[in-house]
Parts: C-alpha cells; structure tokens; sequence
C-alpha cells in the first residue's frame, strides 16, 4: 500500500486547534465528526455555509469547524443566527450548541425562531447537563439526577425538546443519539435542503459530569446504553418522546412538514401590499464580496 | 486479504473505545502503549477482517481514526500529511 | 514555620485539589497555622491539566499566588514538564513514579518518588492515589507534622470514604518512612541515579 | 465613499428626532435593523419598518432586547450595517451584547432615546440618566463612543456620524438622545446623497489565506480589517480573549493586549473629540451641557450674559470619549463649570475629575420628566461666579 | 438582632471564598436564593443547595439571569431574605433588575464573582473590571452599595454585612468578589450565633390602614417602612415613578422626590463607610486598593517600605458609596495615591476626582487574567514618591 | 326600594385610582370585572391572595386591583411570582398579564414555569397586540394584520399560546374572550383551586390599537365578533386551536390533568433523599406576620 | 313589576355599549347626556324588564354599572357610597 | 416673525398633534421661519387627553416648551380647564365650539370659536376636524400665510385624503373669514358675551 488517504474530514476541521478541550469520552466530537461527513456528502457550499454556536461545551464546535464561525454569547445563538440568515439570505446557518444553552437560557429565542420558521439549521447536543460549568442541571435533566445544583436529585420536570420545538412551529424535528452516526449524518445532510426551521436534538454522554456523577460509567458505556435502549420510531407524536433517566430512548424523525420560511412570507407580504415599490434586495448586498 | 485498513492520529486519540466497541468485525482493541498525554490509542488485532466502512472513524470524537477502502487507496488523493505519524 | 510555597499538579480525576485542601487544612486548621490554597483553572472542562497551590505560613499569607515553590509534587508527565523548571533551587520534587520520567533537573533539587498509583491500586481503589501522595509527603518532608495531615484527610473526604483513605494515607507514609528518606536522589546525581531510585 | 441614493430622502422635512434618526440610518448605508419596542424610542423603527421595503433591507421586530440587540450583530457579520434602538430598561438588557460587539470589533450603532428612570420610570418623559451606563454598563473594560444630538436635525446628522464612527473604529456607538430631543419635530435639512460622506467597512483586501481576523496592520491604527460570513475567509469571532486569529487564548499576556487595544483605540484617538464652543475665551464660567439640555442652558447662558456675566458654553456633542483635555485646559482659566443634566450627577463627575481642582464644578440637576427651569442654571451661573 | 443557629456553622473551617459567601448568606439569614451557574461563581449556590434542605429554606435554578435576579425580589416581598450570585455576562444581565430592587427599595444581596471580561473573557481568571458596572450599570439614577471582601474571612463576614445593609438601607447590595478571592481556600472563623449581628427587616408596626408602603416615617431616616404579601396590607408596588402610596405619578414633582430620596439615602449615609487605614499619618504615598489586590499591594507596600519610602495604605472595604471625604480630606497632605486594579481603569477615577488635583493619581492597570506583579506596583509607589 | 346594594365588585378593587387609564371598548376592564367575580364567588382567602403583572396596558391590572399587588418589569411577571410563591408557599399567587408581555420578553419564563409546574395561576389578556407601546406588532398577531412595525401587514406567524404551553408542561389550559364572562369567571374560580401551573388566555379587544388600523371597528364591533365567531370545543387538541385574522375563534377548556407541582416534588425528593435530616420550612417563616 | 335594576357610576362609564348590546332582555341605551368627560352613559330605557341578572356589570370594563334583583335590596347590606351619585 | 407660543389641545382621535404638524411644518418649511412642535405624553394609552406645543420664531428655537402660549386652540372641555389658566394675558383662545363651553377668561383674551366637528360632519368625515380648526385657524390669525398652511396640509396628509382635507381646511378658512373676524369676542366683554358668540 503506497498512499494513505487523508481522512475526509480534516478539511472540515481547524486542525490547528486540535486536540479539542473535549474529555474523554465525550460525544460531542462524535457530532461534528456526523457534521463533518454531512458536509462532504451532501456538498453543500462551503463558503456560503456560517456555523454559530453559544457558550458551552457545544459552544466550542464552532471553533472546530472551518467555516464562518461565531461563538457567541451563552444563549444567544438563535438571534445571532437570524441577523446573519435575514442580512444575507444567500448563506447557510447553521446553529450548534448545548441543550442549556439552546433551552434554558436561549429557549425564547428557540421558540420564537420556530414561530417564525427562520431558515436556519438548529444542531442541539443534549447532554442533559450543563457540563462546561461544571455540571448544573439543565432543563433537560431527567428526575431523580444528581447534579452540582441538585445534590439530593433532580425533581424540575424536563422538557421534551422535540415537543416544545413543533408546539412552536419547527418544521423538521429529529431526534439521535451519539450511537446513530449515520442517521445523524442523514438527518443533517437532510435539513441542509430543507427551508425553515430544522432542529436535530442528539443525546451525547458527559462522563465526566453527568455519568460519573451518577454511577453510570464512562462515555463508553452511555453509547452501550444508548444502544440498548434507543429505539427508532420515526413519525411518532412528539408528545410521546419524553426523557427519563433510566427509560427508553426514541429516536427517529418526528416532524418533516412544509411551511414557508420567515424570508418568502415576508417577501410575498410585501409584493402583495407594495407591488412594484418593493425593493427586495438584501441588506448586506453592499458589502458583500468586498475583495 | 483485508479488504480496508484504518489510519490512526496517535497523538489526538483520548482512548474512549469507541472505534474499538463499534467495529463490526472487531479489528480494533486498545493498545497497551501511551500517547504522550498517556491515552492508550487503539490498534489493529485483526487487520484482516477490517472491512474499510469507517464507522470507526465515524464514531472517533477526536478525528483521531479513519477507515478507507485499500482498493481505494491508489486513487488521485495526495497522502495524508497529518496521518503520516500515525502508524 | 516560614513561608512555603508548594504546587501540586496532575490530570484531572487524581484528586490534585483535595491533596492541596488536605495540606492547607492540616497547617491552618489542625496547626494553627496559616494556608492559603489556590487552584490553576484551565480554560474550562475537566480531563485536563490540573494544578493547585498551597502556600503555608505562620503569618498570614498575603500574595496568594506561588512564584517558586519550595516543593513541587508532580503527578502527570505534562505536569512535570510544565512545572519543574520553576520549582526553587534547592527545592524538593515529590513524583508520581509510574507517572513521571524525572528529565534534567536544576541542580540541588531534592527528589523523592513514590508508585501512588500502584499503592492506590493494592488497596483496591485507584482513585486515592492523592491521599497516598499525601502519606508519602508527610514521610518525606517535615512541614506539617503527620498527625495533623491524618486528621486533615479525615476530615477532607465523605464519611462513607474515611476509613479507606486512612488506610492510604498510613500506607503512603509507611512507604516514604521505608523507602524515601536518607536515599533522597539530589539532581546533582547523574540521570541514571534519578532512574534508579525509582526502582523503589 | 458617498451614501447610497437609495436610503437618502433628500429635501427639507418637518420631523422629529426618532423619524430622523431613521433617516441618519438609512443615509448613513443602515439596511438591516432589529428592534423591540419601547417608548420613547419606538418610531424610529417603526419608520425604518415603513421605509425599508422600498429602499432594499430588513426589519425584524424581536422578541426581546437580548434578541434585538444580538441578531443585528449577525446582520452585520453577514454584511450590513445595522442598528438597534431602544430606551432605559431595553437598554439594560442589551448591556452584555454591548460588550459582545465592543469584544468582537463589530461596528453597529445603539440608538437610545432617554426616558426618566430607573426602572421602569417615567416612559413618556425625558431624563438624561442613562450617560454613566452608556460608559460603563457592561462588564469588564471596553471602549465605546456616545454621542448626544440636541435636535432633529443632529438626530439625522449625529446618527450619520455615529455610523461613519462605528466603521472608522470598529466599536459599538451609543446615539444618546433624550425623550424631548426624540419627540421634538422641527426643520430637518437632508443633503443630497453625493453631499453625504459615509464610512465604508473597513473590509480587508486580504486574501483568505493571508488574512488574521484581529491583526493590526500596517496602517498605524489599532483598529483590525474586517471580513464577512460567505466571503469564503472562514474566520472565527469570539467573546472569549481572543488571539490575533481569533481564537480563544486564556493568558494575562493575550488578555492584556486585546483589551488594553480595544480601550487605546477609542480613548486615545485624536478625533473622537466634537463639542460646540462659544465665548470660551475670557469666560468666568462655562456651562457644560448636551442633548436637550444645552438648548435649555442656552436661554440661561443670555440670561445671564444679559446681566453682564462672562459666561462661555461647551456643548458635549461626543460625550464619550469624554473630551478630558479640554476641560483641564480650561480649569485653571475659569472660575468654574457649570453643569445642568437630567439627571443628579453623571458628566458632571467627569468634568469634577478632568478639572483637577482648578476650577469650582456646580452641578444642576433634575431628575427627569421635563427639562430645567432656565432660572435654575441662572442661579447656578451667578453662584458660581462669585 | 442575633443570628438564627440553625443557619450558622460555627467553627474554623477550611473554606473557598464562594462556599464563605454562601455560609455568610446563611448566617445573615437568607434562606432564598435563586441562581443561574456561571464560572466562578457558582460554587456559592452549589453549596446553598446542599445546605439549605437542611436548613430550611428554598433554592431554585432558573432558566436565566433575568429570571434569577427578580425571582429573588419576590421571595424577598414574600417575607424572605434573598440573593443571588453572578459572574460578569450574568451581572450584565441583570442590570434592569438591580435598577428595579432600588426603585422598589428591595432588601436584597446580589454577588458578583468578577472574572476576565469583556463579554465571554476569561471565564475561569480574575478580574475587578466590573466595579463601574455595579455602580451605574442600570439606567436612570439610583443608589447601591458594593462591598469588596479580599479573604474567604471576609467574603464571610462582609456577605453578613451586606445583608444587613440590604436591610437597613432597603437597597441591593453588591458583593464584589473577584476570581481569585472566591476560588482561594484558607481558615475561616465561624463564631456563634449570639455572637453574630444580624438586621432584621425594617418591617412596619403600623396597622394596614395607616400604612403607606413608601412614607418615610419620622425615624430621621430616608428609607421607608416594609411590610410583606400575606399580611393584610394590600400594597401596590412598582417600578414606574411612585407617590408615597406606591401609585404610578408622572409627574416632575414626584420623581424628584422618590429619585433624590433613593439617591441620598445612600451618597449621604453617614455610616457606610468602610476602609482599613494603615501608616496614612505621615504619609508620601497612598495606596488605595480593594479586594485580591490589596493583598498583593501588601507585598508591594512592604517591599517600597523597605527601600525607606513612607507609604500609607487605604482597603476601599465598601467601595460604593465611595468614601470621596477620606481622600479629599487626605489629598493634600500625601504626593500621591497610588491605585492597583484588576482593570484598566475604574475606582481610580473616583480617587482621581476626590483628589481634585490636591496630589497626582497613578493607576497601575492590570487588565486580568491574573494579579499584579508586586513589583509594578512598587515601581509605581517609587515614581509617585519623586 | 329603600337601598341599594353596594357594587360587589367594588371591596376588590382600589376605587381610589379610578377611572382606570384603559380606552372605551378595552376589554381589559371586563376581565378584571370577571376576575373580581371570581374573588366573590370562590370565597378564595383575599388576604393570601397577590396578583404580579408586568408591564403593558394589562400590565396595569395589578394597580387597580385591591390585593398585595406587584407591578414588575417587562416580561418578568413569571418569576418574580415564582420567587413569592416558593418562598411563601401559603400565598396564592396570580400572574395577570398582556399576551406580549407574557409571550415575547417572558416567554421563556412562560415556557419553564409551565415546565416546572409552579403552582401560579397565569391570567393571560390577549389583545393580539402590544398595545401599550402604541400597536406593534406581538408574537400573538395574526398573519395580515397592519400594525406600527408591520406598515404592509404582519407576515411572522403567531404563536398558538395554548398549545405551546401545553407542551411545555401546563395542568389547566383554557381560552375564552371577554364576550365569554360566565365562562371566564368559572375558570378564574377553577384554577385557584387546582395546585399547578395553570394558564388562561382571553382574547380581548384593543379598539385604539388593533382594530381601528384594521378597520375592524370598535370595542363592541369585536365583542360582536367573538359571540358571532366562537366556538365552544372543551377538551379538544390544543394544536387546533391556532388563530386567524378572521377565522373562528376556539374557545375552551382544553388541558385539565394532574401533575405534581414544583413545591410539592421537590419535598418528596428531600424527603426521600434526606428522610430526618430535611427541614421542611419555607424561606419567608422567619419573617412573617412580622407585624 | 321589575324583578332587578342596576345602578350606573355615571363618572366611570366610557360608554363602551358592552351594557347595552349584552342585557338579555335589551334594557339600556346609551344616553344622549354627556359625563364629565364627554361620554354618554347607559340609562334604563326599558327598566321593567330588568331581572337583576347583573350581566350588565360582569361586561362593564369601568365598574360603573351593575345589576341587582329587586327582592335582594333589603338585605342586609349597606348602601353604597359610590353609588348614590350615579342615578 | 416673533417669537410665538402655540398650544393645540383636545381628546385622542381628534387629530390634534396633526393640527399642530401642519402649523409648524408651514411655518418652518413653507415660509422659512424655525418651528419646533412638541407633544404631552400622557402615561400610556390613547384615548385621554392630547397636547401638542409649537413654537414658531424667525431664528432658531432653543427651549422648546411653551410657558405661557400666546395661543390656544382647545378642541375638549378637559382641555380648556387644564390649558386656559396659562394662556398669556393678551392671547388668543380659539375653541371649537360644540364642545367647549367658555368659564372665566382673563381679561383682555380674544376668542374665537369654530363648529369644526359639525362642519366635518358636513364633509362627511369627522375625523378631519382638526384640519378645519386650522383652516379657522389660518383664516382667524396671521401668524402663517393660509397658502402656506394649506400646502402643510397637502403635504402632511396621506394622498387618498388630500382632496378631503384640503376641502376641511378651506371650509374651516371660510369660516372664520365669514364668521370671526371683526367680532372676536374679547373676555373683557361678559360671559355673556362670549356664550353668543357661540351662536355663531
Ligand atoms: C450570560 C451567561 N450566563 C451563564 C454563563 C455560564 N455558562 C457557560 S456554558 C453554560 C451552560 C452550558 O450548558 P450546555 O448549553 O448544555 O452546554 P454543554 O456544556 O453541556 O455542552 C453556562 C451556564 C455564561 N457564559 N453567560
Ligand atoms: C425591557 C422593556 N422592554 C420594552 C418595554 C416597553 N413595553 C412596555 S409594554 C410593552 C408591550 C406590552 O404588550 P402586552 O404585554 O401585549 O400588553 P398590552 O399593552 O397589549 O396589554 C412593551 C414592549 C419595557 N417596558 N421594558
Ligand atoms: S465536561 Fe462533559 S460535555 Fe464537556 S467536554 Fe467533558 S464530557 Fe464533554
Ligand atoms: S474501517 Fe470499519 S471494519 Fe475497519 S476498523 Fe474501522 S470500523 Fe472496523
Ligand atoms: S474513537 Fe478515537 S479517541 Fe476513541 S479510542 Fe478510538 S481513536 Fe481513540
Ligand atoms: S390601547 Fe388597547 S389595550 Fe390599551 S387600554 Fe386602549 S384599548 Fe385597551
Ligand atoms: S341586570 Fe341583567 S337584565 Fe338588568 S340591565 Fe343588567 S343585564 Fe339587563
Ligand atoms: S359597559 Fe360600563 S362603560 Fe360600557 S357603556 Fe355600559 S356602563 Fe358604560
Ligand atoms: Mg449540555
Ligand atoms: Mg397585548
């Protein structure tokens, strides 16, 4: 054997920052390493493709992947994202970031996104923990947890992120685990195509704060876990896909259904009232291209 | 013979066993050998049954593996200059 | 007692902070003295590089940061790489033997190493490695008296924990009263000389 | 660079400061805007919403002020210049994102108009409290330019500026307006666009390959070149310390050359000092004020001349950067300053400091919800002179 | 009043700043706390949540900083005594709300572990950059009170005093920690209960139809009494500008009264001052530093001491109200001040204007991520002594 | 007829702040006028009863109301109530806010108190508009529909507030307008008697603000509207029941199950934790009946 | 004979006509007198239909008009003060 | 032109701050001088009490309030009880007259009252009251050239309603030209007095 392949998703990677301050075990790579394999087969378009992310462990991803990247401020992705999307509709945005960060302290902006159905691609790794400040609970945290903040056990009910992202208006809603990589793969190339408001939620293990702290072994071990207990429904009612701590996990493709996105709406809205006084040109059209 | 083989960035492996646990044909285990942050990165056990399908490169959250088609391996791609320390 | 500045360094999960908190408290607390313990964080989650400071003194303590400790224990090769270039002339390295490879060291340092691990390993739990550290250091040096560092560490870890890192603190200590003093390595000895204690 | 034709409502227009701010906007090249209401701020945006249509950009309403005051940075990463407004409580809760935009190096423009505070105050009425917070709101060290118009007609000139200033230095600016400058209409004159000169981006000419997203270059500012998202640059922006690339770097060595630079940049600089001087020279007394209240000073300023009093006027047009230097020139040939704001004691403080002693500083304030009685300045002035 | 037992564990203890700052809560008898974690700071509600199920009392982890930081207030109107705990992004967050605890005159603590900033920063390293922040980061006019510990002894004790300033004065009162100070573990004292001073709620004596929720009642003070939900008195509270019944009044009368009166309370309190004074008799220079910092210009003192320079040493222990008099006072019998900070530039300036050029001001700047090096401090004690 | 019966209403309500700031044909006023119905028939304890609004022409409820009453900041009704209900349990606590207040700034405050299930009774008025700021538009407003921001008529869809607070975990959901004052007063009585996050939204007209830019007449042509409009469905699926400009009007009680609440969950966590060791007292004992 | 009748706050009403339209058995009209401030408050124009149902009050947004059931009026309550100026 | 304060005041929905747009705008864009028009914000919502203040002057206007107004144009009866007492002794009050009713004046005051409502009703539309009160107001004052006036409203209007209000404002005019002028009452004159000129 005389050559050695490159690995296909270095291109997609600042490799200059690696190794990435993730622990051992983590899942999050293994989500943008699916990203990265989502980029390369669907061929999206690079250079017209932002990544933004929040604070936290997540938050991190954007300065991992070599595209436009924009770490922001802890939950404020989503609003960001719209800015960049609505100035200049020809980019791709994407968002990825961390269940607290997308559903605690950014759950408003999740809703009303969705509401509005923006054309930007949400990537939410659940960890269900607040792990870059050591191990909170977070809204997704199942009962009858322990967490730094709840030393004798979780007992705030957690959200079904799935449910709460349809009863808002997302029009694509999938669920994966870290096991899945090659649903979560699809399911990205996927949205990448899709107009509106896409939401991926993947459950990732943190053993460093959220298994160890609750006997439940390392990041292998959440992946065995994930395996066994994962079981794919797509199209089921969101209602039904709640998370416990021991429970099973369904998985699947929940929500895929068409609307059109903020932009067209507007768009049409202002053809209708203004006819030929409508100006539909972007905002950043002046600048753009700048060289 | 092997039908795939995989390349392993040494240096970025933190030794999670995911590649090892999720091979199909189980060609990987963890070495017994450091890395320089003392992470036992995995290696070959059965190379012969590697199959070349990256899942384990898939699953990697370090970049730290790939798998590859050897039939592959002659195509037009340049070598890897980062793989290179990795066997 | 003067002034001492002392740095513990490790990875992430050896339980770095507890061993400093451990140290800080027996001076302070179980002495009368005064610590102030500080910790290096890194930019963010765990895994990685971990590093604490104690600063021990009769009076109270005022820069809370060590500049050149007096004592390095080191726990991690990436620990001993960063830290030993700073550790004071004439100071004392305490390492983690299966851990850390002693590279070239300023002359007049002092060494002393101890398998903590393994010892760890022996009484079943890995994880206490630290309070084994902690024995041995007590053995080793003479800042804090033994009795005090005792009660520190049963007074450091969860009820549920007590009696088994009393066994690891006696038996660090035992290894350092049996192995370490007298034969303490000095830089000054060759390389090879450094090796060889570590044949402990 | 000219502006645009397109934003530019070229004629003489009866409006008030918000209408005309819109106008600054959208003369001074602002295609993007996100907002959410508040009195007595909202017409701005609601004429922007109106305009923008026919002129080529877009309005969001948010669904906050966190949201509002965020989603325009991605506007203007993503190419556009952009704005938000708001008031007092809206303004507090765009603190953080103030400090976002002054980390990131992201020019973009913060329109407040003041109402009677704290909390939630007196919405429909004026105050001019909020000039320490425009300073200092946010946590950490940064700088920031804050400009005071004191009429519709500044409201569309100063609101140009603030724009240009923005691209200049790449730092966020305040347009610190006040309820009466906000709701008062009068003449607004607007040039034609060839007359109108305005700040393109300071975007880089690098290629992609050559280019470091916060590295100084040559051109003896401290102020980076920019790039866009889709320019295929694929550059990283942070809240974190941050390294020449962009990336994050936790060191006191890192920390302490991009903040000190993000500070030098604007408090050093050489023309961010703008203020409207009278009878300075020979002046026993200066009367320091902006924003509505220097037109209110102005009436006890000829009050006061009228009884033979020297009295100069110092109208603070950027009063932040506070323009330091003049007034400790000034200390030392004056008897003292007299300083009327709406509000109990906040530029005040500044020209306190600046004068070092040599001079008496007299404060006049009011707590808001009108303006002064031009007779309380007059005291103050006859006070001061003794 | 002394402090209730069950809150108060006596004994010498081994303990971080932030677990002190909690233990110093529940001394002072807080038994609310609603947090949102963030770097550094978090620590101090991780150990109130473990504690008070034990205690008795109540934790809650909101989904925001807007949320934690006005949950507090209810508790507070509820009848409890409340704080939260922030760092830099979170403090900016809840600037709108510090603004509605002054307005409404609620009792109630909030602590800000300051950390590397602006924005996101330096998550995990010190910094004292938000000192302005605490004093005029909500907008309109209003007064509070910062606190400045620089031990874990002292994030104890001062936690207590805060609470009982909260109290007394019915204003937030800011702990200003810094990283380093929350993250360094040393003793602490923990005395008795009957040995610990706590201030009960100004709660009202009168009957609910005597009572008018914010009357200033003929104790000579400015703050009026309390009186909680559930107890029959049916009061109306806001934020809007309020007569002495707690109704919204628009008008210029009365928010001068209700904005004078919650600004005086504070800058005029004769009792909130707080300084630890040292060789200031006799003087050249004058070190004014507060938290970690004084601790570092010890070590500088000492050492400029040694060389035969005679150098006084001023702990801002409360920094705000700043004790303007003391240095007024001392200004023209020193050189110099010579003033460190974890920033690049803030209570300097308070000195600065205090001084009113009676003797030179020296910042030494640090802009975080660390503490001084003891030597640029001496240097700056050396130059100021020429 | 010798005397006259005093108003009923009148013990409720502080008379002295009379005429109320609200335009003719508000409907704010009916449901306050509903709500004090509610008092006088549930006989629910007055003097443990408080009310916290936020800020907006509705925000203005809790100053005319005669009960401890907090007028809070914009969109932070929800956990202000939050705080004064955990820390003085006894109180009953009612949050009577605007659709925008509650919605746009407070959503997610909305969003996570539903999750928790924080026994507060949320009385949502619903105007389709902020009307307060002078008529911009809300996260409530239909589609086609001229507001201040909206010059050409609104484009960004409206939230279906009862569905997406169903999903987000609420016990009571029901909706009804202000020509339905029977129907409101019962549900107002209803909730104070059941533990939990319970939400109510009236539609009410805003003539000044809504209507009249919409040629849709005034406060009475709307309530004509809503009696010629509404459907009374109980108990169908909430996400049915989305609002148009003109459309029918669903009206309701939706969503009535039982759930433990927040209070009550985290007391059987410590005493399952903690058994003995857990002191079971609220924060505000201390200081209570402090008189 | 009537069964009920209300009684109108003259001052309060804004003359929305929520009384009017809503009284089952159409009892009220708006007045052509003014108020203080230039409303036209509801009178009785057909009061001897009036059952006391008080639907009247429960639509009014200014509190200024309730009904009563006639036989009701002797109880023990005490007149109202605010109400004496409004017939 | 000398310095003239302005008040315009009336109940939400009457158009008033429009009125005051108009008069400003053509004084300061159709004929050069320098107006500045401000408005009382009530607390919040609509519906109450409006004021609108403008001040015309041939240099540049500095404080922008109006203290003692020369003239007052009160279009509700809440307006009158609040605005009259300021009215500078000497000025001019203009009513409309169906919903003002005159009380003590000081004296020395010129009234001039104008059916606007009524007249709009004529045209069908009575929302544009306020621009017959101008008209009235235009032809009963010579502050402003009723050209000039006229153009503000053409201007100041949204073009489907140009032609309407353009008739508002010439009724308006020929009103008070066939009306008021001459006969202003004076309050020197009785109340009385005043009331017939209601008659009008
Ligand atoms: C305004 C603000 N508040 C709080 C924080 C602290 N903070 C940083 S990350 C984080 C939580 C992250 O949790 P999640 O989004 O789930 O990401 P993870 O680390 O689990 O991937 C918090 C609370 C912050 N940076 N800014
Ligand atoms: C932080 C903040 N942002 C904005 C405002 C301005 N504001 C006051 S009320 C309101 C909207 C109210 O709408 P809604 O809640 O629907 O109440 P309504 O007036 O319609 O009853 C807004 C945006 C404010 N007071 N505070
Ligand atoms: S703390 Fe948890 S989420 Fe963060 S990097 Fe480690 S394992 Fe991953
Ligand atoms: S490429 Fe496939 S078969 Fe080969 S080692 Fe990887 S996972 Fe196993
Ligand atoms: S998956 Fe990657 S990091 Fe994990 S053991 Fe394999 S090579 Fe190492
Ligand atoms: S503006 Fe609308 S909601 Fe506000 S009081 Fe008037 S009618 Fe009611
Ligand atoms: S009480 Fe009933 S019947 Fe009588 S007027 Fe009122 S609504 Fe009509
Ligand atoms: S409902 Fe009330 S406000 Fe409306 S007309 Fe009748 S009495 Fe008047
Ligand atoms: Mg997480
Ligand atoms: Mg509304």
């Amino acid at each position: 054997m005389s050559t050695i392949p490159i690995n296909p998703v270095l291109p997609f990677l600042r490799t200059d920052r690696m190794p990435t301050i993730w622990c051992p075990g983590c899942g999050i790579g293994t989500t943008v390493n699916c990203f990265a394999r989502a980029l390369l087969d669907s061929g999206v378009d690079l250079k017209h493709l932002a990544i933004v992310s929040g604070i936290g462990c997540t938050g991190r991803v954007a300065g991992y992947v070599k595209l436009d990247s924009f770490h922001t401020t802890h939950g404020r992705a989503i609003p960001f994202a719209t800015g960049l999307k609505l100035a200049n509709p020809k980019l791709n945005v994407v968002v990825y970031s961390g269940d607290g960060d997308l559903s605690a302290i950014g759950g408003n902006h999740l809703i009303h996104a969705a509401r509005r159905n923006i054309d930007i691609k949400v990537i939410c790794v659940n960890n269900l923990i607040y792990a870059m400040t050591g191990g909170q609970t977070a809204p997704t945290t199942p009962g009858h947890v322990i967490t730094s903040t709840h030393p004798y056990g979780t007992f705030d009910p957690n959200f079904n992120l799935p449910h709460l992202v349809e009863a808002a208006g997302a029009v694509y809603v999938a669920r994966w685990t870290t096991f899945h990589v090659r649903q979560i793969a699809r399911s990205m190339a996927e949205v990448f195509k899709k107009p509106g408001f896409c939401f991926i939620e993947i459950l990732s293990p943190c053993p460093t704060l959220y298994q160890r702290r609750n006997k439940m072994g390392d990041g292998l071990d959440t992946m065995k876990f994930y395996k066994e207990h994962s079981k794919i429904k797509n199209g089921v009612s969101t209602s039904e896909v709640g998370l416990t701590r021991n429970g099973d996990i369904i998985v699947g493709k929940f929500v895929d259904r068409d609307r059109s996105d903020y932009l067209t709406m507007a768009h049409d809205q202002f053809v209708e009232a203004l006819g030929d006084r409508y100006v539909d040109e972007c905002a950043a059209e002046c600048c753009e291209e700048g060289i | 013979m092997a039908k795939g083989s995989v390349s392993i960035h040494v240096e970025r492996c933190k030794a999670c066993g995911f590649c090892v646990e999720f091979c199909p044909t189980k060609v990987l285990a963890l070495s017994s050998a450091f890395n320089s942050k003392g992470y036992h990165p995995p290696q070959m056990v059965a190379p012969e049954k590697c199959s070349g399908c990256d899942l384990c490169g898939m699953y990697c959250p370090d970049f730290a593996i790939f798998g590859y088609r050897l039939n592959a391996a002659d195509s037009a791609n340049a070598p890897d200059k980062e793989a290179t320390d990795a066997r | 007692m003067q002034l001492t500045e002392i740095r513990i360094a490790g990875f992430g999960g050896q339980g770095v902070i507890l061993s400093a908190i451990v140290i800080g408290k027996a001076a302070s607390i179980f002495e009368g003295d005064f610590a102030t313990m500080t910790q290096s964080f890194g930019p963010e989650a765990r895994g990685g590089a971990c590093s604490a400071q104690v600063i021990l003194s009769e009076s109270p303590v005022l820069y809370p940061y060590v500049t050149r400790p007096d004592i390095l224990v080191v726990m991690s090769q990436e620990a001993y790489t960063k830290f030993a270039p700073e550790l004071k002339h004439g100071g004392t390295l305490v390492i983690e033997q299966d851990l850390v490879r002693v590279g070239d060291l300023p002359s007049g340092t002092t060494v002393f190493s101890c398998p903590a691990t393994r010892l760890a390993e022996e009484l079943g739990k890995k994880m206490v490695l630290n309070i084994v550290m902690v024995g041995f250091y007590a053995a080793v040096t003479d800042l804090v008296k033994p009795e005090s560092l005792r009660q520190a560490v049963a007074d450091s870890v969860p009820p549920a924990f007590k009696e088994l890192n009393l066994k690891a603190f006696d038996k660090g200590f035992e290894y350092g009263k049996t192995h370490a003093p007298g034969d303490a390595a000095t830089a000054e000895e060759s390389e090879s000389d450094v090796k060889s204690l570590e044949v402990h | 660079m000219h502006a645009d034709p397109a934003g530019v409502l070229t004629g003489t227009h009866f409006l008030d400061g918000d209408h005309a701010c819109c106008e600054g906007c959208l003369a001074a090249g602002a295609r993007f805007a996100s907002g959410y209401p508040i009195t007595p701020s909202t017409e701005v945006v609601e004429r922007f919403a109106s305009r923008i249509p026919t002129v080529g950009g877009t309005f969001i309403q948010m669904e906050d002020e966190l949201a509002a005051s965020i989603c325009l940075q991605g506007a203007v990463w993503g190419g556009a210049k952009a704005f938000t407004v708001t008031s007092g409580p809206g303004f507090s809760l765009m603190m953080e994102h103030i400090g976002y935009a002054a980390m990131t190096e992201t020019p973009c423009v913060f329109v407040n108009v003041q109402r009677g505070g704290p909390s939630t105050g007196l919405p429909t009425l004026p105050a001019q409290a909020d000039m320490m917070q425009a300073r200092w709101g946010s946590h950490g060290d940064y700088g920031i330019i804050a400009i005071c118009p004191n009429s519709p007609q500044e409201c569309f000139d100063l609101t140009i500026k603030a724009f240009n200033l923005s691209e200049q230095y790449r730092v966020p600016v305040m347009v610190m307006m006040d309820e009466v400058v906000g709701h008062m209409t009068e003449k607004v004159v607007i040039p034609s666009a060839d007359q109108l000169d305005v700040t393109p981006r300071k975007h880089t000419h690098k290629s992609p390959a050559d280019y470091l997203p916060y590295q100084c270059n040559g051109d003896g500012s401290l102020v980076p070149e920019m790039a866009h998202a889709g320019e295929g640059y694929k550059f990283h922006i942070t809240g974190l310390t941050h390294d020449e690339r962009g990336y994050p770097n936790m060191t006191v060595k890192v920390q302490d050359q991009l903040v000190r630079r993000l500070c030098a940049k604007i408090e050093n600089a050489k023309d961010l000092v703008a203020y409207e001087a009278e009878n300075l020279e020979g002046a026993d007394v200066v009367v320091v004020s902006y924003g509505i209240t220097s037109r209110v000073a102005q009436r006890a300023i000829d009050q006061a001349r009228a009884q033979g009093l020297k009295v100069g006027k110092l109208r603070l047009i950027i009063a932040w950067p506070f323009p330091e230097k003049v007034i400790r020139e000034l200390a030392p040939k004056v008897k003292a300053f007299v300083v009327p704001e709406l509000n109990l004691g906040q530029m005040v403080r500044e020209v306190e400091r600046a004068a070092r002693g040599a001079a008496k500083t007299i404060h006049v304030g009011h707590a808001g919800g009108g303006v002064h009685q031009p007779e309380a300045i007059v005291k103050a002035i006859v006070e001061a002179n003794q």
